[in-house]
């Protein structure tokens, strides 16, 4: 009898683990519509693959068991209010096991509010703004590098190049870009560069002509700034119309996009900090090579994949790995397990600061800075900083 | 005795137009003093001037012995100076009963909701308004709505009662029941202050007349003095009707 | 006087509802629900007295609520002061605000006016924008540990819903109360006609000073209250020209001028935007339809729902009145 | 060339977009007495009507800008009779909502096909260079065809019989009828030049800058300040008035952030509303 019901329970364990793969549903909202939409894609594509693949693989495997991955998203139209619905709602109403962060840093921050309130775990990507992590979170896992170290590249590049060239800081006001800015200001001060020019445009800005003309009256040599795709494509273009002579220009997030090449002239010579490059070969510990995810992106969408890509493919394998080592998907485990991340994949290293005051920060990534350059082909984003990562050699200045 | 409300020197001027030029005159205590004067002679806004809707450039309004000269009309109505428009404004979307309420509420006693009712149902048996009091102000007749304004400006229980045209526009019948109202309301002790066109019954009802022609005092007297005055003839020529009328009266 | 009103006890029921609901159960999912609805009676019945009551069209009306929701975040969250005394001193410094501006612009009447209220708003949005100490752009955020005062999270939230329910009954009393009032009187005067108003007596730059000032209290208030719940404000949320204009939508379909039209109107708008909004089909067609149904309403019942109602069951407005 | 001098010029090419914007605004502000608040959704189409041309018909794209007038009038006349018409003689409150009421709708149908992401036309002139200067030459070619439409516009009105029609109503509604006009017409006349004006904006704008559905919100409100600045119904009142207060934000960007121009704009108007109810070089008061 003993022995009966000792192997109806074997089997019926057996059949219910190996028999049925379970679901996990991971919630983000994208932002489909509005300002973000450029970024926010790219970022979905990586969150997309990353599903894929494992979903082709059978699940995520984790105390025998196997968890298929099931996403549920929304636009959040790039508006912050629409994001804290939309986060509760899918905690509340479509009962989310873990959640991806929308794009970009101040759509992070709101929805982070939410899913710390009702006590969700949060992995997030495309926002490096750190002051988040330090309003005493519990359950927030920050995938970029934080905003600080954003444009450290590029001064340390123009203090090697140019130390006398004058410095323009233009840039968006908005939680990502002041958390860039700010701090490279100190930076600069602290190699002895001279910033000539300050200013934060509104977000939504279209037209730059008055803050061209100051910069032009400024007589600054070099410009550093910008935001998101929106603002920044356009601040390129108008430089670029209205004649600027400027020898160096770096800008956020918006020349790492594949559509950067759709501004013809006006994107040439233009560098961007990034989190990843295809060029950057990491030995992944984890997880598929960065050739064989620049390959199976571009196969699937017919683009070259971004950073943005990059952090949300990266943002999957991290929560991946976290679940299997955790034995399943206990909200209380996995964070554990991701507190106890270092690990370096094909996006590098990561690691989380696990700090009280600063929680989640991302300590681990570290960044390049990439330049749009012409060759015979055309138009071609080179890694040119830091030396020992470069694909090209920095051109200096632009024109 | 000290007269209720005197004016003097008073000016207004739009633009380049003299509107009332240098006015001044009295009104007694329980006195009728009817304003009269051809079309555009500055009546009503000599009106506006003394309750305070526009101010004077030059001159003196006082009232009780109070200067009151560019007090907003609000505070000219809480000490006993109220006035009716010769363009009726009901305050269409109230009852007839809520547009008295208005009047007593906001007046010289500013009574609370609960008197006021009492006080304005009073007010509406007085000028034979009561039948209506639920309906809309907006639905009274031309007639109805004269009543309605002087029903509002008594209700504010003043001393003085400015009458802008209350005749205007009504029939034999029903300017014979005005007229009753309007010897009634002095009867209570009210002085009042009118400017009127239906000549006959300005000259009846007036102890004394004020003449107002380009803005300024033509002549002022009992009607029968003012009829025979000259200059009033003369400025009347103008609208020979009226001219009729005061040789009639003579 | 007011405690022998149908409508006084009309609004105590709602509020009770509006608690007993989401409690019973537990159901968080339809507290958040249901505090959007409470805020936008909170904003509609307040807008109402502005519109409704005294005539004079506020197009800016949200600057009150934003106002509020950054005072009372700057000093809930930042000063580590209590909730609900951070609340009302916002409430009572966006009223002092209100009744300084509005003894300038309430000298415009009509279409002006409600001109002048748009330049506010967005003369208020840019200051706030550029505001150092308010972060500018970025906002204010709070801290995730500041719910511990209150309980922690889960705790705070319905610690918040129960003080929105009891805003916006207390709009909804205030309307009540002003409506039976002299104050009320003189203000209806007024929407009906200025000049006549003043002359009758009425002090109508005073009576307009306070009701513009009296309606931007509670909504100042329930900012305060709902962004310390949201966790963050910032210019773009805290303004949003979209929401104010929705607020007189939400009261032309309730009926403007009485207290249980602005509620209706409120609640009603509330919940048809966030059925559309997550349809999946009728998303983007959420303006649209909002649209349409303020066109209708404007063009064909100018009363809105309540008005409607008069008219067919006339005895109703006895009740309701 | 001095910094000043040329964030003026910037300001006055600017300006006369701004202008020709609330030119479209004060018109029908000024004939009809109605606050037209599809004004900025109307600019927005005018916006796409550009970008919708041009993708199909890459020429100059200042030429496009005939059809889309020619359309702007259609327009006109199908917003007049759906939310003009029925309320003309109703408190000012119920056309300010009709308006209203048409916006969100023209909103919602423009977000559903074109989302509230960025567009562009990509059309660009040569500009001219000064020093280290240079002023685009699709800005030079906006300020000039904004220039031109409120020329024709001032002819219209004061050379033709439908202009002085138009005008006559505007004066005294009730004093034209008797004189014979039909008012009808007239109204739904001004208010389609209204509309027109404020799409062929919109397409001047959309040479200039990126462009989302939501962008004619920022026009619809420097366009009111434009309008008060001028005084109600002075159509090229309000072109004057839009350069000027493009210069005056050229004058004042070289010494202070930009992100304080709103405020600055803001509340000046608030400030003109209040102290010149009509208009800084509005008719003086009766």
């Amino acid at each position: 009898m003993k022995r009966l019901v000792l192997t109806i329970f074997v089997l019926s364990t057996l059949f219910v683990t190996a028999g049925f793969a379970q679901n996990l549903t991971v919630g983000f909202t994208v932002s489909k519509t509005g300002a973000l939409n450029v970024d926010s894609l790219e970022q979905y594509r990586g969150f997309e693959l990353w599903r894929d693949q494992v979903n082709a693989a059978g699940g995520i495997k984790a105390g025998g068991k196997n968890y298929k991955i099931q996403f549920v998203s929304y636009d959040d139209e790039s508006n912050t209010k629409r994001v804290q619905q939309l986060y509760s709602r899918m905690v509340l109403q479509d009962n989310a096991d873990f959640l991806f962060s929308p794009y970009s840093s101040s759509l992070t921050a709101t929805a982070a509010i939410v899913t710390e309130q009702y006590g969700k775990i949060m992995l997030t990507t495309g926002a490096a703004e750190g002051k988040t992590y330090t309003l005493g979170n519990h359950y927030l896992f920050q995938m970029f590098t934080p905003g600080a170290e954003y444009l450290k590249g590029t001064l340390d590049a123009l203090k090697a190049k140019d130390p006398k060239a004058t410095i323009a800081l233009v840039y968006e006001d908005a939680s990502f870009s002041v958390a860039v800015v700010n701090p490279a200001k100190a930076y600069a001060q602290q190699l002895g560069l001279n910033v000539v020019f300050t200013e934060a445009y509104a977000p939504n800005t279209t037209d730059f002509s008055a803050i061209i003309d100051k910069v032009i009256a400024s007589k600054a040599a070099v410009l550093l700034g910008g935001g998101h795709y929106a603002d920044g494509s356009t601040l390129a273009k108008q430089l670029y119309e209205h004649k600027v002579p400027l020898k160096m220009i770096t800008l956020l997030v918006a020349p790492d996009s594949d559509k950067w090449t759709e501004l013809g002239d006006s994107a040439v010579g233009v560098m961007v900090p990034s989190q990843w490059e295809p060029q950057t070969a990491f030995k992944a510990q984890y997880g598929l090579s960065g050739a064989d995810f620049a390959k199976a992106y571009t196969a699937k969408y017919n683009a070259p994949p971004s950073y943005e890509s990059a952090g949300g493919y990266a943002c999957g394998l991290v929560l991946q790995r976290a679940i299997e080592q955790a034995g399943g998907p206990d909200t209380a485990k996995v964070a554990a397990a991701l507190n106890a991340t270092d690990i370096t994949t094909f996006y590098g290293r990561t690691k989380f600061s696990t700090a009280a005051n600063e929680h989640g920060l991302q300590i681990g990534h570290a960044m390049v800075l990439a330049q749009w350059q012409k060759d015979k082909s055309g138009l071609v984003k080179q890694v040119v900083w830091p030396l020992a990562a470069k694909s090209a050699n920095l051109v200096y200045p632009i024109h | 005795m000290m007269p209720l409300l005197e004016v003097s020197g008073i000016t207004k001027r739009f633009g380049g137009l003299l509107a009332v030029s240098d006015v001044g005159f009295t009104v007694g205590e329980r006195e009728i003093l009817g304003l009269i004067g051809p079309n555009g002679a500055g009546k009503t806004t000599l009106f506006n001037l003394v309750n305070g809707v526009i101010k004077p450039d030059k001159g003196t309004v006082k009232f009780c012995g109070q200067d009151i000269t560019s007090h907003p009309p609000n505070e000219v109505v809480h000490l006993g100076l109220a006035r009716t428009h010769q363009i009726v404004k009901p305050l269409h979307g109230m009852s007839v009963l809520e547009n008295v309420i208005v009047g007593a509420c906001f007046g010289r006693d500013y009574l609370h909701l609960r008197p006021a009712r009492k006080v304005a149902m009073e007010v509406l048996e007085r000028v034979n308004l009561a039948d209506h009091s639920d309906k809309a102000a907006s639905s009274l007749t031309i007639a109805g709505k004269k009543r309605l304004e002087v029903a509002r400006a008594l209700a504010a229980n003043p001393k003085l009662l400015l009458l802008d045209e209350v005749l205007a526009g009504l029939n034999p019948t029903e300017i014979e029941y005005m007229i009753g109202i309007v010897r009634g309301i002095r009867d209570s002790g009210i002085s009042v202050f009118m400017i009127e066109h239906v000549m006959q019954a300005i000259m009846s009802l007036s102890d004394r007349l004020v003449v107002l022609s380009f803005g300024q005092k033509l002549a002022e007297g009992t009607p029968l003095e003012v009829a025979r005055d000259p200059q009033v003839i003369e400025a009347y020529l103008g609208d020979p009707d009226i001219a009729t009328k005061l040789k009639e009266k003579n | 006087m007011i405690l022998r009103h149908p409508v006084l006890y009309i609004i105590l029921a709602f509020a009770a509802i509006m608690v007993w609901l989401p409690l019973h159960g537990n159901n968080v999912s339809l507290r958040e629900d249901l505090i959007l609805v409470a805020i936008a009676v909170i904003l509609a019945s307040n807008l109402n007295l502005m519109i409704g009551y005294t005539g004079y069209v506020n197009f800016g009306h949200i600057v009150f609520y934003g106002l509020g929701g950054y005072i009372g975040l700057y000093l809930a969250a930042e000063k580590g002061w209590n909730l609900v005394l951070a609340a009302l001193l916002a409430g009572v410094g966006v009223s002092l605000f209100a009744l300084v501006l509005g003894l300038g612009i309430l000298r415009l009447r009509g279409a002006y006016f409600a001109l002048a209220t748009i330049g506010i708003l967005v003369a208020v949005q840019s200051f706030v924008a550029n505001f150092d100490p308010w972060g500018r752009s970025t906002g204010l955020y709070v801290s995730f540990d500041a719910y511990e005062k209150l309980g922690g999270a889960r705790h705070a939230l319905w610690v918040t819903y129960f003080l929105v329910i009891a805003v916006m009954a207390l709009s909804m009393i205030l309307s009540l109360g002003i409506k039976m009032s002299k104050f009320g009187l003189g203000l209806f005067a007024i929407r009906e006609d200025e000049g006549a108003a003043v002359v009758l007596g009425v002090n109508t730059t005073v009576y307009k000073a306070i009701i513009y000032s009296v309606s931007a209290f509670l909504p100042a208030v329930a900012g305060a209250l709902m962004f310390y719940k949201n966790g963050m404000i910032d210019p773009s949320i805290a303004f949003e020209f979209m929401l104010s204009l929705e607020g007189i939508v939400m009261l032309m379909l309730g009926g403007k001028g009485t207290v249980i039209g602005a509620a209706l109107g409120g609640g009603l708008y509330e919940k048809l935007r966030s059925y559309l909004l997550t349809s999946p089909k009728l998303s983007n067609f959420h303006l649209v339809i909002a649209g349409g149904l303020l066109l209708v309403v404007v063009l064909f019942a100018p009363g809105g729902l309540i008005g409607w109602l008069y008219k067919a069951v006339p005895r109703s407005r006895k009740v309701l009145e | 060339m001095s910094g000043i001098f040329a964030s003026m010029i910037d300001g006055l090419l600017i300006g006369a977009v701004y202008g020709l914007a609330a030119m479209g605004l004060s018109l029908i502000w000024g004939v009809m007495d109605v606050i037209n608040l599809t004004h900025g959704a109307t600019i927005a189409l005018g916006m796409f009507g550009m970008y919708i041309l041009f993708s199909a018909f890459p020429v100059n794209a200042y030429l496009l800008l005939i059809p889309i007038i020619a359309a702007g009038l259609l327009l006109g006349l199908l917003i007049y009779w759906i939310s003009v018409h029925w309320v003309i003689d109703r408190p000012q409150l119920a056309s300010l909502l009709s308006t209203f009421a048409v916006n969100m709708m023209i909103i919602g149908i423009g977000t559903a096909i074109w989302s509230t992401s960025p567009y562009n036309v990509n059309f660009t002139l040569p500009g001219i260079t000064v020093g280290a200067y240079t002023f685009t030459g699709n800005h030079m070619a906006a300020a000039s065809a904004a220039v031109i439409i409120a020329l024709a516009l001032e002819l219209f009105l004061y050379r033709t019989r439908m202009g002085k029609a138009i005008r006559a109503v505007a004066d005294n509604r009730e004093a034209a009828e008797l004189m014979g006009v039909s008012s009808t017409m007239v109204l739904a006349l001004a208010f389609a030049i209204g509309i027109s004006l404020a799409a062929s904006s919109g397409a001047l704008v959309s040479t200039l800058f990126p462009f989302t559905i939501l962008s004619g919100a920022s026009y619809q409100m420097k366009s009111f300040v434009v309008t008060v600045l001028a005084g109600l119904g002075r159509p090229f009142g309000a072109l004057v008035a839009g350069v000027l207060l493009g210069l005056l934000e050229g004058a004042v960007t070289p010494f202070i952030a930009v992100s304080w121009i709103p405020l600055i704009e803001f509340g000046l108007f608030v400030v003109v509303l209040v102290l010149f109810p009509r208009g800084i070089f509005g008719r003086a008061t009766a």
